[in-house]
């Protein structure tokens, strides 16, 4: 019941703003579509913390510790990116960025997107799943290109066509893995359940799911955009509005994540070989290591948190393919805790660069001294990503390295270097951003701080204090993925 | 009796250094006259040029702070301090314990260390470049000479003076390679600590060449006589460090107050053959340019880490 | 229609999809492209309609009528459409000339046949062999989309892809579960209006389909 | 939580009131977190804030010395578990001797610091917002006293980035120039790296153990005893010994990762570089001797002879930069590489002895090194506040625009000459002691088994009695140029001495200098717990009046009293004072000798260029130095007759050219190359994930 408001209420908001459109109360309506999502995830977590994991009758939805908190997650960012986005969007609108059209468009998909992102997260057939991921891509594509802009429009269109024949090449995984299943289960949907296929994995062709998994990691990697599939990312990410940034990098980018990571575990129980988790580990290591090189030489500060958000998402790949209790632990914080903080860094370079009306790095200057609450937000949000305590990424940074250390020390060195190099690009642009003089070409605007800072403090709660609840699920699902 | 004799050495030894320190000097300068054909003014020259300086007034670098009135004092209280722990005469010196051969070097290190702010508190180009000098070449100094007494501690399992004096005159003389080094070194950076020819010209006052008389070229009356004192101090004091460490044949052993007096004939004759050295080298040589003195130095260094390493390696 | 005799109607169709998509590359006139692709698609949905009759799964036929629909009728006519208003150039420019698009499209059929080869054994009767062709489909759209100059054909080699990927999954494996085909058919068809919307957009800004335009964002040195 | 006998309650509840030292250094650092935390909401009355901070922290300050004292006095271990962190890994919190005598160097130099702060801070108070600096300021401190107490990988880590971070903060404190930002982001970044590696050395001690099965593995206590029951490897503990010897050693500033320390050190303000400098770099070293000692356990004498070795090359070149620099707290920053050198060098006698499981001769080595840790903290912290006065009072940090500042500053002319007097090793201050311990564990060396290191320690001890000697050198210059002579500046500068609280600051450094000096015996017999906690020895022999000597082995071997040789100076000198003032003579001040040149000007002094000329000399093949000098005036005149000459030395770190531009430079080559990548063709990016696909085909 529950599942059906999450899943329902993202839906019907979305049908309201396309008839409501550019009318004054659109972005309450949107906060308050994402609030009732968020409220209901709640209590659907709640329900499967004391109850246990649960399937829906028909067997189509099914939730557990590992998909339960990313939907939480889900509804909680794009709640607070809604909050954010009513003033920025408004203030994007009386600079004449986005027409009426634009206004109706983006909150009816906005809506929609969080629909797809949670009817993923929540799906049990592994073909439901591969739909909405489709379904997510799309619902966005058109967001991107939402300022028509030439590079706008160029970002949306390789970002459609990338991401289409990714998506596309997952969809023959999937067929594969079917075409497996079938064999076991017989036709019809319960073959695409990931309850049963997960039952009994072993019993799956090791050869045709090692093929199938080839193509899930080429299709839901390059959603997750990982090295060398992630072209589309920096592009979409810094030529969307922000608000949509905020949740593609945060929100889809871990979706992506967690299809990938379902597939695994199927592909790991029918092979009962290592080789899934290593080309995972591959794949996050150059991730990690060219995001790590491409951040220095960044000029644009969303295109530079764009590459940020690929070396983390290398970093969760990583620590999912080297498996093992901690690591995984490792990684499913570590999805959390990075989809807070980059979507609140998001936020601030929102409101900076709406400050100085640029996203040129070397424009924006003493924020500090402007706002201090922008200044200090982007100072400590970028300490927070970057792996200083007492900010979560250092937590699951802590788990995913010392395992890490133990299990792949090569991997370790070049893991070493990655973080290194990102630091310095991070930090070298962003001191001159935050400190010194503010130039005489900064405006102050209304800019929403809350979301930035409740962010952060779950950050910090995240860092210093673990709350149980999580860390029992963190276990649980870590239980769920190692074999 | 028992009680009463340490504190009787120890008396005896720091009047011995305070009164037969100018005449060392004396000796010197005589010898050196001789040796260069000129007539001499005998060998209590000095005290009548430090009963000279004490009488006169003090004429004070419009400049100078109290650094400068200071130094003086810590400089002949230091110098004096060291002269108190050096055994000359006999072993068990009482306070010998209380600062072993680390802290004797420590003590010259204060002395100069003083004296070279000093210089530059007047604020001449002079007293700077005096200081810089002296600190260029004690910086060279210092160490070698820490490495070559710590070659004699290494052989007499012992940094306490008055134990390794004792030791080396207990065991029979045999050649040791490690002391033979050590003492060469200790020799070429007596030389360059006490300022004699051919690393600095006590008896110069000609700017370029100057290191030790440029710190002091402002001071007069009772700190000149103190620092020139200091000094007559402490090249006696090196002689007698050299002789009691090398050569400590002849010093009065563990309470022998029999011994003393012969203690007294073999200083004398050692101090004496000690000055004729100085004043065949000083004879003998030039002085070098002053960038060649960390050359010579550096040799010095050399040679005392070479005493240590062949203690190692050899013994 | 005993077992046999579909077999050999099925591999006789695969091999016709497999030429269609050869096809597609070797065209020179965009008319031509949408022609051939309209075929493909022609091809799929007769082949999805026989395994469907032999297997006796009827949802099969509604994927097959789905497919009929989108792919030989709606979607070449949007791009028709399409092209007609945006009176784009009738001939296609291609990266790589053809005849070694050509030599890479063997190769890839040789390679993908290769790499179904250990799953034949598992495929039913009816549909053996046909996994090769759905994949070797599927790598030629992509070659396509690679060595095309314009949007459009840029699209229609996505297309080809997607039939692809339809005929894997009707003829290797019967079909998927029918909720996941309508899906797929319903994403279809709003990808199809996307990439209306975006040569609208891509017209109105670079007034032209040419993806030359559309290299601005990179890391410039 | 196995191992951790769960003692000690901690500062809250009826704990405030036990004497348990953990509850006391526990309870400062909520007393510091808690004046941090209060600090933003003072930001609008800025003079209370100062007054409250740093009252605050200094009472703190006190609170961390006492429990620090007492954990080493009564040699006592306890330890706690504080329930944040993750659900089951706590905060395991553990205060043993070590760490006791570190929190005691800490939370002294925290006092003497903030007391130093009231007033030195005033000074910013109207010219800049201080909210942040005394934000930081108390973080620092707590996540200092954090760092020694934390007894667990976990909790280590973010005490230890938590100092990093709030150092970071107060370096780019003056933000508006560009000098501090950058000299903030080298610092951060070397920091940044250096705690991965220390991360990963944490990794690889605790990964031997459970297998991350549970938590529990990061707790200091199970990687004990991973390391005695043999579960790591040889080879893994030689890794992790390294991992934390250089990522400690980022922190420490040892040669060639000291490049932020000159630059970090002048750019903060000078109370907090007294505190960087005094006792941040000390908590690198207890790192170092946290994971060699307690956690690994010294093995390999190699480990010792390394570290041997990196303190006397840190030693002597950093001395010798810090001879040849003119600005101040640069200088002061290179002498910190220098002493840093100086305790490893000690520290690594300790770890070669400990090796060869001679404990009388580790533990005097390990005496060494801590006694010079507690006087350089004293000492640099004094140099710093001094330094800090001067430019407060003369606005100046340029030497070569110094001079004479005696005359004008009164009281902190001869506190700094304490401060250059103890640095310089010399009797009866406090550097001297730590010194002749040092040169003592040399020289007992000839024990060792091993002929290599036999021949490698004398080396050691010249290289270490030229270090002192430079020392001493270096610090004449100091105060020479600065202090003494005539003011070189411009004419109208108004120099001012310090006030009150700055002053009695400076004052405390200075007597207790004095006092560490002159009664050796009874710190050594403080801190006798330290080595007979680690190697399970003591240094002091038994002698009457234990209290005046200290009397390492035996006494034939050597002692020292200093007392007496203190006393001895002083009777003389003062016998001589008496005896010459007996006969009044008068004293008439002069002009000085200008040798029949009248036009002397204050810049014809011999300034710290031209004083440290001769060693640019000798050493000059150590740095790279652009000399230039060239005529102003008319050309054609001859070009001894010129009106002015202007003279232009460069001296630039050779390590900078060494190693860290070379590798900037890769990456950044390394990022054009990425930078291909992203091509900007989306055929090409169609082309990567095609062939990503065909590879992985192929694999599979």
């Amino acid at each position: 019941m529950t599942l059906l408001v999450v899943l329902g209420a993202s839906l019907i908001a979305a049908v309201i703003l396309a008839f409501v459109g550019d009318r004054k109360i659109a972005p309450e309506i949107n906060i308050l579509g994402s609030a009732a999502t968020f409220v209901a995830s709640i209590f659907l977590a709640l329900e499967v913390y004391t109850g246990g994991p649960m399937i829906t009758a028909s067997g189509y939805f099914f939730v557990d510790a590992f998909n339960v908190y990313l939907s939480v997650l889900t509804a909680f960012v794009s709640m607070t990116t809604a909050v954010f986005s009513r003033r920025y969007m408004r203030h994007e609108r009386e600079k004449g960025r986005v027409g009426r059209a634009g206004m109706r468009f983006y909150h009816a998909m906005f809506q929609l997107f969080i629909f797809a992102m949670l009817l993923a997260l929540l799906t049990n057939n592994v073909g439901i799943l591969w739909i909405s991921m489709e379904l997510a891509t799309l619902s966005t594509v058109l967001l991107v290109s939402l300022y028509r802009t030439p590079s706008a429009v160029e970002a949306a269109w390789k970002y459609f066509i990338l991401c289409g024949v990714g998506i596309a090449q997952a969809l023959f995984g999937t067929v594969l893995l079917y075409f497996a299943a079938e064999r076991v289960f017989g036709e019809g949907s319960a073959a695409l359940l990931w309850t049963n296929l997960s039952q009994s994995a072993d019993k799956l062709e090791p050869t045709v799911l090692s093929l199938a998994f080839v193509f899930f990691m080429v299709g839901y990697g390059t959603k997750v955009g990982l090295v060398p599939l992630h072209n589309w990312l920096p592009d979409a990410h810094s030529e969307g509005p922000t608000p949509i940034s905020a949740v593609l990098s945060g929100l889809l980018l871990n979706v992506a994540l967690y299809a990938l990571v379902r597939c695994k575990v199927l592909v790991d129980g029918a092979t009962g070989s290592h080789k899934a988790g290593y080309i995972m580990m591959v794949f996050g290591t150059i991730s990690i290591l060219v995001a790590a090189f491409s951040l220095l030489r960044q000029k644009d500060v969303k295109r530079m948190f764009a590459y940020s958000s690929i070396e983390h998402m290398g970093i969760a790949t990583f620590a999912f393919g080297l498996g093992g209790p901690v690591a995984t632990f490792g990684a499913l914080l570590h999805m959390l805790v990075h989809s807070l903080t980059k979507s609140s860094i998001f936020f601030t370079v929102g409101n900076a660069s709406q400050m100085h009306s640029t996203q040129e790095m070397s424009l924006i200057r003493g924020l500090v001294k402007g706002n201090p609450l922008v200044g200090w937000g982007l100072m400590l949000g970028v300490m927070a990503i970057v792996g200083m305590p007492p900010f979560g990424v250092f937590t699951s940074e802590f788990l995913i390295l010392t395992a890490a250390m133990k299990d792949a020390p090569v991997f370790a060195i070049f893991f070493l270097v990655g973080l290194a190099i990102a630091f310095a690009g991070l930090f070298r642009k962003v001191i001159p951003m935050v400190f010194g003089a503010a130039p005489d070409y900064q405006v102050k605007i209304r800019a929403a701080h809350t979301p930035v800072y409740v962010h952060m403090v779950i950050m910090l709660i995240l860092g210093l204090y673990l709350p149980v609840f999580l860390s029992d699920w963190f276990h649980a699902a870590a239980r769920l993925l190692v074999k | 009796m028992k009680s009463v004799y340490p504190l009787l050495i120890e008396a005896l030894q720091v009047l011995i250094v305070l009164v037969a320190s100018p005449l060392l000097v004396g000796w010197v300068r005589v010898l050196k006259c001789r040796a260069q054909g000129r007539r001499s003014a005998g060998v209590f020259q000095p005290y009548r040029d430090l009963s000279k300086l004490f009488m006169k007034d003090i004429v004070l670098a419009e400049n100078a702070s109290w650094v400068f009135r200071v130094t003086p004092y810590i400089v002949f209280g230091a110098t004096l301090m060291a002269g108190a722990i050096i055994p000359i005469i006999s072993v068990d010196l009482p306070l010998a314990a209380t600062a072993d051969i680390i802290a004797l070097v420590a003590l010259f290190a204060i002395a100069r260390f003083f004296t070279a702010l000093a210089g530059m508190d007047i604020g001449t180009a002079f007293g700077g470049m005096g200081s810089s000098r002296e600190m260029m070449v004690a910086s060279l100094a210092e160490p070698a000479m820490l490495m070559s007494v710590f070659t004699v501690s290494l052989v007499s399992h012992s940094t306490s003076l008055s134990f390794m004096a004792h030791t080396l005159l207990e065991n029979a003389i045999m050649l040791r390679p490690s002391l033979a080094f050590a003492l060469l070194a200790f020799a070429l950076i007596a030389i360059a600590e006490n300022g004699r020819i051919p690393v600095d010209n006590p008896s110069t006052h000609l700017e370029l060449t100057m290191i030790h008389e440029a710190m002091i070229l402002e001071y007069s009356g009772r700190h000149l006589a103190l620092i020139e004192w200091a000094s007559m101090m402490k090249l006696f004091l090196f002689s007698s460090l050299g002789v009691s460490l090398f050569f400590p044949w002849g010093i009065a052993g563990a309470d022998a107050p029999a011994m003393l007096p012969l203690a007294f004939v073999s200083l004398a004759i050692k101090l004496a053959l000690v000055g004729a050295a100085i004043v065949v080298i000083e004879t003998r040589l030039a002085k070098m340019r002053i960038f060649r003195v960390p050359e010579f130095l550096g040799a010095a260094f050399i040679l005392s880490t070479l005493g240590m390493l062949s203690f190692f390696m050899l013994e | 229609m005993s077992q046999n005799l579909a077999a050999q109607i099925n591999s006789v169709l695969a091999a016709l999809i497999l030429l269609t998509a050869f096809g597609l590359l070797v065209q020179r006139r965009i008319y031509g492209l949408l022609h051939i692709f309209a075929w493909q698609g022609l091809f799929l949905s007769v082949s999805t309609a026989v395994v469907g009759f032999t297997a006796g799964l009827h949802h099969l036929y509604i994927s097959a009528i789905l497919t009929l629909a989108l792919k030989v009728f709606v979607l070449p006519y949007i791009l028709y459409v399409l092209i007609h208003k945006l009176k784009i150039k009738k001939e296609v420019e291609e990266v790589v000339n053809v005849p070694t698009t050509m030599l890479i499209g063997i190769a890839l059929v040789i390679f993908s046949y290769h790499l179904t080869a250990p799953i034949r054994e598992l495929s039913t009767l009816v549909t053996r062999s046909t996994l090769a062709v759905a994949l070797a489909t599927v790598m030629l759209g992509l070659l396509m989309m690679i060595t095309r100059k314009k949007a459009v054909t840029q699209i229609i080699g996505f297309l080809a892809l997607e039939n692809g990927l339809f005929f894997a999954a009707t003829s290797a494996t019967y079909g998927m579960p029918l909720v996941v085909e309508l899906g797929v058919a319903l994403d279809i068809l709003i990808a199809a209006f996307i990439f209306g919307i975006f040569f609208f957009q891509i017209r109105t800004t670079f007034d032209s389909l040419d993806l030359k335009e559309m290299e601005k964002l990179k890391e410039e040195d | 939580m196995q191992g951790i006998p769960f003692k000690g309650r901690g500062p809250w509840g009826r704990g405030v009131l036990n004497l348990d030292p953990l509850g006391l250094v526990s309870l400062s650092i909520l007393v510091f977190l808690a004046l941090a935390g209060l600090s933003p909401l003072l930001a609008s009355r800025q003079k209370t804030l100062l007054a409250i901070t740093f009252l605050g922290s200094t009472l703190a300050s006190l609170i961390a010395l006492s429990g620090g004292f007492l954990a080493v006095y009564n040699s006592s271990t306890s330890s706690m578990i504080m329930p944040v962190g993750l659900p089951d890994l706590p905060f395991y919190l553990r205060l043993d001797p070590l760490s006791g005598f570190f929190a005691t160097v800490v939370a002294i130099l925290g006092f003497l610091v903030s007391v130093y702060s009231i007033g030195y801070v005033k000074s910013f108070v109207g010219v800049r917002s201080i909210t942040p600096l005394a934000v930081f300021y108390n973080l620092f401190l707590a996540g200092m006293l954090l760092v020694l107490v934390a007894d667990d990988a976990y909790s280590f880590m973010v005490s230890w980035e938590l100092m990093a971070a709030a150092s970071f903060f107060l370096v780019a404190f003056e933000d508006e120039n560009a000098k501090a930002r950058k000299a903030a982001f080298i610092y951060i970044l070397i920091a940044h790296i250096g705690a991965v590696m220390i991360l990963l050395s944490f990794g690889v001690m605790s990964g031997a153990a459970s297998g991350f099965e549970s938590f529990t593995s990061y707790t200091f206590s199970s990687m004990r005893a991973n390391a005695a029951s043999g579960h790591i490897t040889p080879a893994w503990a030689a890794a992790a010994f390294l991992l934390a010897l250089f990522g400690f050693g980022a922190k420490a500033g040892i040669i060639p990762l000291h490049v932020w320390l000159p630059e970090a050190h002048p750019a903060a303000p000078s109370n907090v570089s007294a505190l960087m400098s005094g006792v941040m770099l000390k908590t690198a070293i207890y790192g170092i001797i946290r994971v060699s000692f307690d956690l690994l356990g010294v093995t390999e004498w190699w480990w010792g002879g390394l570290v041997l070795i990196i303190g006397l090359v840190s030693a002597l070149i950093g001395i010798l930069f810090a001879l040849l620099q003119v600005d101040l707290k640069r200088l002061l920053a290179y002498s910190s590489v220098e002493n840093i050198g100086v305790i490893l060098i000690s520290v690594g006698l300790s770890m070669i002895f400990a090796s060869f499981k001679m404990g009388a001769l580790s533990a005097l080595a390990m005496i060494a090194a801590l006694y010079h840790i507690l006087n350089h903290a004293v000492f640099k912290g004094l140099l710093f506040m001094g330094a800090g006065s001067v430019l407060h009072g003369a606005h100046e940090r340029n030497m070569e625009r110094m001079g004479g500042l005696i005359h004008k500053m009164p009281w902190t002319a001869p506190l700094f000459l304490v401060g250059c007097l103890s640095i310089s090793s010399l009797p009866p201050f406090s550097g001297f002691a730590s010194e002749w311990l040092a040169f003592q564990s040399f020289l007992l060396s000839p024990s060792l088994p091993s002929p290599l290191l036999n021949l490698l320690i004398p080396l050691g001890a010249a290289v270490l009695a030229l270090t002192a000697a430079l020392a001493a050198r270096c610090f004449v210059k100091v105060f020479g140029v600065a202090f003494l002579g005539a003011w070189r500046g411009s004419a109208n500068a108004n120099v001012h001495e310090a006030g009150f609280s700055m002053k009695a600051g400076m004052a405390g450094a200075a007597v207790l200098s004095l006092a560490l000096g002159v009664f050796p015996a009874f710190v050594i017999g403080w801190m006798d717990s330290v080595p007979s906690m680690l190697v399970a020895s003591t240094v002091q022999a038994e002698s009457p009046f234990g209290w005046l000597w200290i009397t390492p082995v035996a006494p034939e071997r050597a002692s020292y009293s200093a007392p007496i040789v203190f006393l001895g100076i002083l009777s003389f000198v003062a016998a001589a004072y008496l005896l010459l003032h007996a006969r009044k003579t008068a004293i008439r001040r002069g002009p000085i000798w200008d040798c029949g040149f009248e036009k002397l000007t204050n810049r014809m002094q011999y300034n710290s260029t031209s004083f440290a000329m001769p060693l640019r000399r000798i050493f000059g093949f150590l740095f790279s130095i652009k000399e230039t000098s060239r005529a102003q005036g008319n050309p054609n005149a001859s070009p001894m007759f010129q009106d002015r000459y202007v003279y232009n030395l460069k001296l630039r770190d050779r390590f900078w050219y060494l190693f860290y531009k070379p590798a900037s430079d890769l990456s950044f080559w390394a990022s054009r190359k990425v930078g291909r990548l992203q091509h900007g063709r989306i055929q090409i990016y169609l082309l990567y994930s095609f062939v990503t696909l065909i590879v992985l085909l192929m694999f599979s």
